[in-house]
């Protein structure tokens, strides 16, 4: 059999189904703020998700890679609450969460970030609405907040997702606050965040790709024109977010939607496939995003993915799917080493063939 | 801000497609019409004059004279305000109840939907002049008797539509999103998605006027539509249906006003269609 | 050409005989039982198959018919028929003075007639075989008049044997015409009676009654040649009718005046002032203008034109003052006015535009109405149920007598109650019933005179209008005899 | 669908009763008496309690598929009804393949012609139509076509086939000019939106010649127009009142108009159970061919429902195929 | 010849590919070596794809949206467009199809784009003139390029197709579901461009289309039953893409991003079978995608675009390696690396060491494996 058509190879698959079975899990800990306990979900007899189990730790990351189709969507959709499983349990913080009815806070502490920039802003409202009626519902800014103190909270949440202008380190006051990640995501973002979008002159790009690379992780502090700026800055993204979501490109509006997610200080963001819509510079920008969330928030990620190298840069374990249950589970240096079953290693051979050779990359 | 509110503008000039400026217009010369005329003509819309009956369009009266010797086109211009105010009036409520109804069963799909699309069947297979009869011999004829039959048939095609873009959008992330973020499902419903359902709706809202005015006129016609001798478009052409060999006028320009009607409302429906495309 | 035979279908392709006479009616004919039966839909077929001894002519004049004389004694209790001689029935059999006894005694006994004879009959005897005898216990005048109505025709002795529902459906008569086809909810068509008594008659071999509701559907028709006749055509396509190339109308004076009628059991009519005020605030003239066309004579008195001792042309009416309108309305109960409704059957344009004109009327006297119009349904279990304050409607005479409509509608001891309006003044009453005994000749005219002029000034009713009776035809058709209750005979016709 | 007749029968068994208006007084006529109209309500039921006469009427229904006896017409209802049938069904067809003709092909060169005149033309022309009350347009397709040109009969039904499609010209143009818009409109913007579609550009890209991209194209845009078009003939079952009447056709509407009129309770119950049979039928031959067109909708046919699950079948399929 | 073999043969072919694209070196260099060898009698001067100055505006803004692009293509070469989303990669291609959506304008239609009557040399390359004239191709490779090309030729009715001169178009595109007919079965879909491009009868074509896609790896059941394409997989279909493209009988094929919307190893199959085809039937590619990786692996020359112009141009080889343009840098080093086994974090997790991910515990994720 060629490699490509391991996948079609039926005996495996039983094999992997009855071994699944058996897996233990590690006992719980209380690092472990996430748990998916045993679920399964049957669509009309079809088994999309089949027994599987895991533990996010708080602040850690898993990503969870497969093929089209091999349940990663449904499980996420199982642990966001908007699915009851056919079995099994859903535990946040060691407890037992209900199926699809959860309170308002347990709600509020784990959030979901879509696959489709298109479809995952309501178009016909506001980014400011948007962004404003989660925070109102679970009063994060107290009970009656006045607009401006929304308005401020919003403008905060654009900058940390990087939709602040070029200005983007700077908040109201002129104090820096985001830090400069690795240079390349800086600088497209700003370029991105201008109202043109995508289209801003392309000098433009180059200038604040230098600007910013030349003050890569170092702390400028608060400048004289920092003010200046400021003000600028205030009146750009109360434009942007009197805008609608149609009124963004692709990758601005995945950065709308993590910054929803955000606005109610989630403890775990579940990201289903969030930049496989998106094009390779702008999928390092939001993935910059993600990763720089988990450091300054101690945010936990559940990482969807079918793309091996968003894996890798993102996460400290993988999980492989495969028609609806888990193949193999290691923490990521374990899992490149050594991928184990069959399907994991086509998939990483796979994802190799398609990459751009490493020497390649190190000379840029 | 002045290039801010220019852009606006221009954007604004934009978005709107000449369809519907030109519906909107030709709707608005209509309706000033049905204000103006009645306001300044030295007739009365139903003040009988048998003397002058039935006069050809001449420059005393433009539109001609009807059976009674009233100025057809003060009458026309009258029967215009009491249509249209019916139009707009009938079809608010079926409006609201068949896009609730659309919302929910095309939101939670299951019983609720069966519910309303077994209604809905019954509904239709139920003969419409039947209905129509009926309701017209409980109330008698006239506006009580239209309203009820068009509130009981109306909504159907808004909770089809509705429900039919509710479907598909329930699906969409953003609903999972507020789902995700624990909106309860009235505030999904009604904040998140009827915003965008509404358009549609609207755009169904428009062309099924056109309809329930000729449905209107039709029941004129039957004799089961608006009392005399308060003038409306229907019973004017189906008074005057009799003579359209002969005195062409008496029906025919009432017919005309009804088909200018439509055809603003059809361009409006138009334009706002292809606003919805472009958007 | 022929319009009933080459551009209409139902002619044309039957035998391709020339003489078919294809008549437009609005209503399809449900029953031919001819004693239950009233409706002018039934009635206008059922009078094609069965006649009676006596008939009338176009002005509404009693005939001999199948009686070939008549004779009333003195004291007007004996009434003698004598048969003419050959009579058969459509199948053949001879008519014998039994079958008419019989037919008589059957509409007697008939416990739902619908046009019931009124007179005291004491007996119905066949003293031979060509002679009919009807004694009264009672004199009655309308007697005669009542006997010439389609609900006397003679049918055979004891159905000729088939049960009464067997004979019904399939009848047999003396008339001109013979049911062949017969949809109940649709069209029918008669053969023509081969045994028919007037000798080389009907001119037409065949009769179509084709059901076509719709009035403007019917004069296109007529237009084109689709049929030959329209039954009812609408007043105001009649000027385009009679000035048509193809086409022309034929008429006859009628028995029927359109009126409203007030409920005088409601406190606002019972006023005579407040109907007076409302009848002298009208102007029937222009009333008449608006719906007729031309084509109708404005109602003064309640009896029209067409039957005698009516007194349109002397009567004193109250009408189109406004004047003593005003005057009225100060001397009522309401000199302020006051609001009531008018009950309208929807669909007749006339009716609806005579309720305006009267709405219009009233107002200018300070009464608000309002016209409440529903369906014919609706309409008639109001009225009978005196649930209207003012309606309008129609008031016809079913045989050729002053009677016919007097008593109906001034009797309030009828079970009308003077058709609904529970109009009661004694004398009337008294004047009426003493008509109805009194033999015709100048003491009934007086009678009827001054019965006409009380109604007149009491006004229980507005009389408006008493339209002509018209029938569209085809030009090239001949010889078709309108008569004045709405009816037609056809036997006359030939298609030119 | 069962439900639907079901639910019709009950609705109009209650419906007509709650009208105001008495069979038998509408029978006897003006001069008929108190005793005569008791007697008539005896023999016809209708001094019984409702739910009484509702189950005899449901028990004759269900053993013998019999509606009763009309009072009006005094004959059998089922007859009246199957009697006006024809007409009916005549006209409905015919206007319903001179909808499809009308606007298949309009709405494909408006579609084609995007914004061109011909475009423009197909948007207004039928918008002019569509306030155009049926009875109205019929009078003068009479006065103009059958009065004025001679070219067609004015009103009522020829014999034959020839003569019914002869007589069945107008009333089904009159009928057919009332629906085509929404028809050409729904149909025309469908086929904008498949134009813009990807698989079209496949198909340009693979030199196929114009005619067979449109047919694909139209098979594309087909299924709403159907829906639509399913949903209009529903509507005209039962109410080709006015066109029956303006132009002579002795069809179910005048027949249901009159059963009314007449408060003739067993003719308006059987009129509506056949209708609403009708209305069921044409909801299942839509069905069908929805599923001839689109094999997604297939199988709905028979519950009436689960059309949605049909396509997340389809994208399921999608998904688990390779 | 049996069908059998054939499936067996295009899979065989296939999957020699895969094993050449386990080496690193082929997944650059193999694709471009292949298609160099093929055309090495073409004068690599000569160019049949010539693109000059290509201007395409939005109709109603007159936004400029592909800004004087110039290239050329010489014949059996394959060159990627590479660049981000909305650079105008697509429009370019659809403008050298000729296919340009509605609501955009070509500023220069007729000195454009050049498409050059394909040279007499190259013709013998060209499929059109008949299977026979190909290189060698590998033996295993040999009953698939005569399936494919093998349609042409036995079925070409007596006149009606003189090899002409002028190269034939065809094109994938990225949507491999969307970009079919939902609503007619594959086998119809491929069947009726046969017919039409091949004036084929009905019964043939149908037969030669289901032959086409069991050889491009369809299972053998679809000559049996269609199916519909909601019932094929994304890799399924996009290979129904390819048979409709195969069946026009092109000399240049334009690929439209075929494989961003597939699985990863599904994305290597499809590529692959790209390769296989581009080198057996001599076809000229224009390859559009925003994967460098991708385009690597199947094309000699690079062209990156963003913003409607063209930032650089070059050997596949030398564009990745000595990235001049600033944007072009950016793109590569998006890239995200796939670690060879012992090289573990990269930029952004090396970056977590750090910081908040101390404060997890990697042990506690678990370590579950299931071997097969
Ligand atoms: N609502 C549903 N009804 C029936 N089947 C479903 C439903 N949702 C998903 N499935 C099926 O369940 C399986 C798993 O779907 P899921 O969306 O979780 O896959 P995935 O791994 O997220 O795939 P992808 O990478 O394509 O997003 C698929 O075979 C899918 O077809
Ligand atoms: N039909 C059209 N009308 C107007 N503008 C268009 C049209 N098609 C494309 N554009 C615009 O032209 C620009 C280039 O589009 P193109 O599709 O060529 O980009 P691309 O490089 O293929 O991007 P992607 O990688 O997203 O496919 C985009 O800004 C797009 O919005
Ligand atoms: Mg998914
Ligand atoms: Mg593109």
């Amino acid at each position: 059999m060629s490699a490509h058509m391991a996948g079609h190879n039926t005996v495996e698959h039983t094999v992997e189904h009855t071994a699944e079975h058996t897996v233990e899990l590690p006992a719980q800990s209380t690092d472990v703020i996430l748990t998916l306990r045993d679920i399964t979900v049957q669509y009309s007899g079809f088994m999309a998700v089949d027994h599987v189990s895991l533990n996010l730790p708080r602040g850690g990351a898993i990503g969870i890679v497969g093929e089209s189709g091999a349940g990663k969507s449904t499980l996420a959709r199982v642990a966001a609450g908007l699915i009851a499983p056919t079995s099994g349990q859903v535990l946040l913080d060691g407890r037992v969460l209900a199926p699809v009815r959860r309170t308002r806070e347990q709600r509020r502490r784990v959030q979901m970030v879509f696959q489709n920039p298109d479809s995952s802003l309501n178009p016909s409202h506001s980014i400011r609405r948007i962004l404003a009626e989660g925070m109102l519902l679970h009063k994060t800014l107290g009970p009656h907040p006045d607009a401006e103190a929304v308005d401020a909270r919003c403008r905060e949440l654009l900058r940390m997702v990087g939709l602040g202008g070029d200005s983007d380190a700077i908040d109201d006051t002129g104090n820096m606050t985001v830090q400069g990640g690795v240079g390349a995501s800086a600088a497209s973002a700003g370029a991105r965040s201008a109202s043109a979008g995508v289209h801003s002159a392309s000098a433009g790009t180059g200038v604040s790709a230098n600007t910013v690379l030349g003050t890569t992780g170092s702390d400028a502090g608060a400048s004289a024109s920092a003010a200046v700026l400021a003000a600028a800055d205030v009146s750009e993204l109360n434009d942007m977010l009197s805008r609608r979501p149609q009124a963004f490109s692709g990758g601005q509006r995945q950065r709308i939607a993590i910054a929803r997610a955000l606005a109610v200080n989630p403890d775990v963001l579940i990201a289903d496939e969030p930049t496989s819509a998106l094009d390779v510079s702008v999928q390092h920008e939001v993935l910059e995003l993600l990763a720089d969330l988990r450091r300054t928030r101690g945010l936990s990620l559940m990482l969807i993915t079918h793309d091996l190298g968003v894996a890798n840069a993102l996460c400290d374990s993988i999980m492989v799917m495969r028609a609806g249950q888990v193949l193999v589970h290691k923490p990521t240096a374990a899992f490149f080493t050594d991928p184990g079953p069959r399907y994991a290693r086509d998939l990483l051979a796979a994802s190799r063939s398609v990459a751009i050779a490493a020497p390649i990359r190190g000379q840029v | 801000m002045l290039s801010h509110y220019s852009l606006r503008l221009r954007v604004l000039e934009h978005r709107l497609p000449h369809t519907l400026i030109a519906g909107l217009a030709l709707l608005a010369a209509i309706v000033l019409a049905a204000i103006i005329i009645p306001a300044v003509s030295p007739y009365d819309p139903i003040a009988e004059d048998i003397p002058s009956m039935l006069q050809p369009p001449s420059f005393a009266h433009p539109f001609g004279t009807d059976q009674l010797g009233r100025d057809l086109l003060v009458r026309v211009a009258a029967a215009g305000r009491v249509d249209l105010a019916l139009m707009v009036g009938v079809e608010l409520l079926p409006f609201l109840i068949g896009t609730c109804a659309g919302l929910v069963a095309g939101y939670y799909g299951g019983w609720p939907d069966r519910i309303i699309t077994l209604l809905s069947d019954a509904l239709i297979a139920f003969p419409f002049y039947l209905l129509v009869a009926v309701v017209a011999f409980v109330t008698g004829t006239g506006i009580t008797g239209i309203f009820l039959t068009f509130l009981i048939m109306g909504w159907i095609i808004f909770a089809r539509t509705v429900k039919g873009a509710t479907a598909s959008l329930a699906g969409a992330e953003w609903v999972d999103s507020a789902r995700v973020m624990g909106f309860s499902d009235a505030s999904i419903l009604f904040r998140q998605l009827l915003p965008n359902v509404l358009s549609q709706a609207v755009i169904v809202l428009v062309s099924d006027m056109v309809a329930l005015l000729v449905a209107i006129v039709t029941l004129g016609y039957l004799g089961l539509g608006v009392r005399p001798p308060t003038p409306d478009w229907g019973t004017m052409i189906a008074d005057g249906q009799s003579f359209l060999a002969t005195r062409w006028w008496v029906s025919t320009l009432p017919g005309a006003a009804v088909v200018l009607v439509g055809i603003a409302l059809a361009l409006i429906g138009d334009g706002l269609n292809d606003m919805r495309r472009r958007a | 050409q022929t319009g009933g035979s080459t551009t209409s279908a139902t002619g044309a392709s039957a035998s391709g005989d020339q003489t078919t006479f294809t008549y437009a009616r609005s209503a399809a004919v449900s029953s031919l039982n001819l004693w239950t039966e009233i409706t002018s839909n039934n009635a206008f077929a059922i009078d094609k198959i069965f006649e009676p001894l006596v008939s009338f002519d176009k002005n509404g004049k009693i005939i001999d018919w199948l009686a070939k004389s008549h004779q009333i004694s003195d004291d007007g209790l004996t009434y003698t028929f004598t048969l003419r001689d050959g009579l058969k029935f459509s199948n053949g059999k001879n008519v014998t003075a039994e079958d008419a006894v019989f037919s008589l005694q059957q509409h007697q006994a008939e416990k739902d007639a619908a046009l019931p004879l009124t007179a005291d009959i004491a007996s119905v005897t066949a003293p031979d075989e060509h002679t009919v005898e009807i004694k009264l216990n009672s004199p009655y005048t309308p007697l005669l008049a009542e006997l010439a109505n389609f609900s006397n025709g003679i049918v055979p002795k004891d159905f000729g044997g088939k049960s009464e529902a067997d004979f019904f459906a399939n009848p047999v008569g003396t008339g001109p015409f013979v049911v062949s086809k017969w949809d109940k909810s649709g069209d029918l068509t008669f053969t023509k009676n081969e045994n028919y008594w007037q000798k080389g008659k009907p001119g037409i071999s065949k009769l179509v009654y084709k059901l076509v509701e719709d009035g403007t559907q019917a004069v296109n028709q007529l237009k084109t040649g689709q049929v030959d006749g329209i039954e009812d055509p609408a007043l105001e396509n009649l000027d385009e009718l009679e000035n048509g190339n193809d086409t022309k109308v034929e008429t006859a004076g009628s028995w029927v005046t359109h009126t409203f009628f007030f409920n005088t059991a409601d406190e606002h009519f019972a006023d005579v002032h407040v109907r007076r005020a409302l009848a002298y605030a009208l102007n029937r003239a222009d009333v008449t203008k608006a719906v007729s066309f031309g084509h109708a004579d404005t109602a003064k008195t309640v009896l029209p034109k067409a039957i005698e001792y009516s007194t349109q042309d002397s009567i004193k009416p109250v009408d189109n003052d406004l004047a003593k309108a005003k005057e009225e309305i100060a001397q009522s109960k309401y000199p302020d006015g006051f609001e009531a409704k008018i009950l309208l059957a929807s669909g007749n344009n006339a009716y609806s535009q005579a309720a305006q004109l009267l709405q219009s009327a009233a107002a200018k006297v300070g009464v608000k109405l309002d016209i409440d119009s529903v369906d014919i349904a609706t309409f008639r279990s109001r009225f009978k149920a005196f649930d209207y304050q003012i309606m309008i409607n129609s008031a016809q005479a079913d045989y050729p007598d002053a009677d016919s409509i007097i008593d109906f509608q001034a009797d309030p001891d009828g079970f009308s109650k003077s058709y609904w309006t529970s109009y009661s003044n004694p004398e009337v009453t008294a004047e009426l019933k003493k008509a109805q005994v009194t033999p015709d000749g100048d003491e009934r005219a007086d009678l009827y005179e001054k019965i006409q002029q009380t109604l007149a000034d009491e006004v229980p009713y507005i009389p408006l209008y008493s339209p002509q009776i018209v029938k569209a035809l085809r030009k090239n058709v001949n010889g078709l005899e309108v008569l004045p209750n709405n009816s037609v005979r056809f036997q006359d016709v030939t298609l030119g | 669908m069962l439900l639907v007749l079901a639910l019709v029968t009950v609705g109009v068994f209650l419906i007509v009763r709650l009208v105001p208006g008495d069979p038998a007084q509408m029978v006897l006529g003006l001069k008929a008496r108190p005793e005569q109209i008791a007697d008539m309500h005896r023999r016809l039921g209708l001094d019984q309690p409702l739910w009484r006469q509702f189950t005899s009427f449901i028990a004759t229904l269900l053993t013998t598929g019999d509606t009763g006896l009309s009072i009006a017409y005094n004959a059998s209802s089922r007859a009246l009804v199957l009697s006006r049938m024809p007409v009916s069904l005549w006209l409905i067809g015919c206007s319903a393949v001179l909808v499809v003709a009308i606007s298949l092909p309009l709405a494909m060169t408006a579609a084609l012609h995007k914004d061109g005149w011909v475009d423009q033309l197909v948007r207004i022309v039928p918008t002019i139509t569509l306030g155009m009350p049926e009875f109205w347009v019929g009078l003068v397709f009479v006065l103009l076509f059958a009065v004025t040109l001679k070219i067609f009969p004015v009103g009522g039904v020829q014999p034959g086939i020839d003569g019914m499609l002869y007589s069945m010209a107008l009333p089904s143009l009159t009928i057919a000019l009332a629906q085509t818009p929404f028809i050409v409109r729904s149909l025309r913007t469908r086929i904008l939106e498949v134009l813009g579609s990807d698989f079209v550009v496949t198909l340009r890209a693979a030199h196929l010649p114009e005619r067979v991209i449109r047919r694909h194209v139209l098979r594309n845009a087909l299924l709403p127009a159907l829906q639509l078009y399913g949903m209009k003939i529903s509507f005209l079952v039962g109410g080709t009142l006015v066109v029956e009447q303006v132009f002579g056709l002795p069809g179910v509407g005048s027949l249901l108009f009159n059963a009314i009129t007449a408060r003739d309770f067993p003719l308006i119950q059987a009129i509506a159970i056949y209708c609403a049979l009708g209305v069921v039928l044409v909801s299942v031959v839509v069905e069908i061919a929805g599923g001839l067109i689109d094999y997604r909708v297939r199988g709905a046919a028979v519950g009436g429902r689960n059309r949605a699950a049909a396509g997340e079948w389809n994208s399921a399929a999608a998904r688990g195929a390779l | 010849m049996s069908s059998d073999a054939a499936t067996t043969a295009a899979d065989s072919s296939v999957e020699a590919n895969i094993e050449a694209a386990a080496r690193p070196d082929a997944a650059l260099g193999g694709g471009c070596t292949t298609a160099g060898d093929s055309t090495d009698a073409v004068a690599p001067t000569q160019s049949l794809v010539k693109v000059r100055d290509l201007l395409i505006h939005a109709s109603l803004t007159g936004r400029p949206l592909v800004d004087g692009v110039s290239f050329d293509v010489a014949p059996g070469e394959a060159v990627g467009i590479v660049g981000e989303s909305g650079s105008g990669k697509s429009l370019t291609l659809r403008a050298v199809m000729g296919l340009l959506p509605e609501g955009v304008t070509l500023a220069n239609p007729e000195s454009a784009i050049t498409i050059a009557p394909l040279p007499a040399a190259a013709a013998g390359v060209s499929r059109g003139a008949g299977v026979t004239t190909l290189p060698a191709p590998p033996e295993q490779g040999e009953t698939a390029a005569q399936q494919i090309g093998g349609v042409a030729r036995e079925s070409v009715r007596p006149g009606a197709s003189a090899p002409s001169r002028a190269p034939r178009l065809a094109m994938i595109f990225q949507d491999p579901v969307s970009s079919l007919d939902p609503l007619s079965g594959v086998v119809r879909q491929v069947a009726e461009v046969l017919r039409y491009n091949r004036h084929l009868r009905r019964r043939e074509a149908r037969a030669q289309a289901a032959d086409l896609l069991v050889s491009l790896g369809l299972p053998e059941s679809l000559r049996a039953a269609d199916r519909y394409p909601g019932q094929l997989s994304g890799g399924q279909c996009q290979r129904v893409g390819i048979a409709i493209a195969l069946a026009t009988n092109p000399n240049i094929l334009l690929c439209d991003e075929p494989t961003t919307a597939l699985d990863v190893t599904v994305q290597l199959q499809i590529l692959d079978l790209l390769a296989d085809l581009r080198d057996r039937l001599g076809l000229t590619m224009l390859f559009v995608t925003h994967n460098l990786g991708v385009a690597a692996r199947l094309c000699s020359r690079l062209i990156v675009m963003q913003h409607g112009h063209i930032v650089e141009a070059g050997p596949t080889e030398q564009v990745l390696r000595h990235p001049q343009d600033e944007y072009t840098r950016r793109l590569v080093s998006a890239v995200l690396p796939i670690p060879d086994a012992g090289e573990v974090a990269t930029d952004m997790r090396a970056q977590l060491t750090d910081g908040a991910r101390n404060t997890g515990n990697t042990g506690n994720t678990g370590n579950t494996e299931t071997e097969a």
